[in-house]
């Protein structure tokens, strides 16, 4: 079995992620994901690719310690979280989230909590590479 | 020896990946930050976050032990 | 290419489905999704297996529009919906449905308002087979 | 003649998957109502909702036409 929380150059399969949470207890009723992917056009600029640097050893330990938070603040009964990093093609997969709780509003709102806390805790960036040159992302407050 | 290290937006503004301070006893993580900020005005601009042996640190009072490891972070943009 | 909106006995395959709704438009940036489960638990009761009754027409048109009105409210790139009906165990997928938006907030709150509504809207029934012997749920209020 | 169907429990509390009631001008669905819940009030006890033609209709007080198709349901629990 994979480890819960990842960061990896290589892209992951959803269905293996979910079943990895279903095996986990079958108390869990629902399950809420979120997937970021690579748009291919990001504030009127086409985008070819995006590539990731990432503080690796914290950034690691931030998404464990977010991971347990969640658990904890929710109830879950179970949580992954995959980044990758490396370059990413427009349309693929970048970030991947689950939660599974008994009930659907706690996986829900989990889920919610975790992107958006992973946006402000974890050190990773992003750098969209277009046809006119390359831009590290600036992200809104 | 602290060894500072930079990411991203950051790192690309310094040519570093990495770099050395030298250790003194009483230094704090504000005076490596007033030392480096003073090299890589340009790079300093965009530091919003910083670490200290991989834990976020709001406190720059922090004194740092020898061979601690520092990051000086843009704000993040994973996700 | 498997209909957006489905009603159907067999499993379905939450990568093919992701897949499906990536390839409607490379602009997403966020797909956020809801997987209902059978619990193997249910109210104190021990759970083995769930079994559904639908007013099959209406459910699938009741879905439809729900998809039409998530894509509208929320200005979603695309959504898909498929519920199972039939028998189902312990552990086993009910209902799976995805939200595909530009941006993350969008997507979040569709795929939440969508299994809210579904829940109120379209007529499907599930009945609880237990050890003990059998039951309609009762949804809570 | 008007078509009348139930699903899940309340088809379970009626013993039938669908029944046939005579249509007659000027025919409410409030009155198809009225008539099976004086047959099957265990039954009606949990019927929450209505539709005709396969929508939900609020209003009880829709006509009916000849060959129409009605549904008498409880509380939903999909999902």
């Amino acid at each position: 079995m994979k480890e819960a929380v990842r960061i990896q150059q290589e892209d992951f399969s959803q269905d293996e992620e979910i079943r990895a949470l279903q095996a986990s207890s079958k108390r869990i009723g629902g399950i809420a994901t979120f997937l970021g992917c690579a748009r291919d056009f990001s504030e009127g600029r086409e985008v070819s690719e995006i590539s990731f640097d990432a503080y690796g050893s914290m950034a690691l330990s931030e998404l464990e310690k977010l991971r347990n938070d969640a658990i904890e603040k929710y109830g879950l009964l179970d949580a992954r979280i995959v980044h990758r990093i490396g370059t990413v093609k427009g349309g693929e997969n970048i970030v991947f989230i689950a939660a599974g709780a008994e009930h659907r509003v706690a996986a829900l709102e989990a889920c919610r909590w975790m992107i958006d806390e992973l946006k402000q805790r974890v050190p990773i960036w992003k750098k969209e590479i277009t046809p006119q040159g390359e831009a590290w992302v600036t992200p809104h407050p | 020896m602290i060894k500072v290290l930079f990411f991203g937006p950051v790192a690309e503004r310094i040519g570093h990946h990495a770099l050395q301070v030298e250790h003194r006893p009483g230094i704090r993580l504000q005076d490596v930050r007033d030392e480096l900020a003073a090299q890589y005005p340009q790079a300093f601009e965009i530091v919003c976050f910083a670490a200290a042996n991989g834990e976020h640190v709001r406190d720059m009072s922090l004194p740092l032990a020898d061979n601690s490891e520092v990051a000086f972070m843009a704000k993040f943009s994973g996700g």
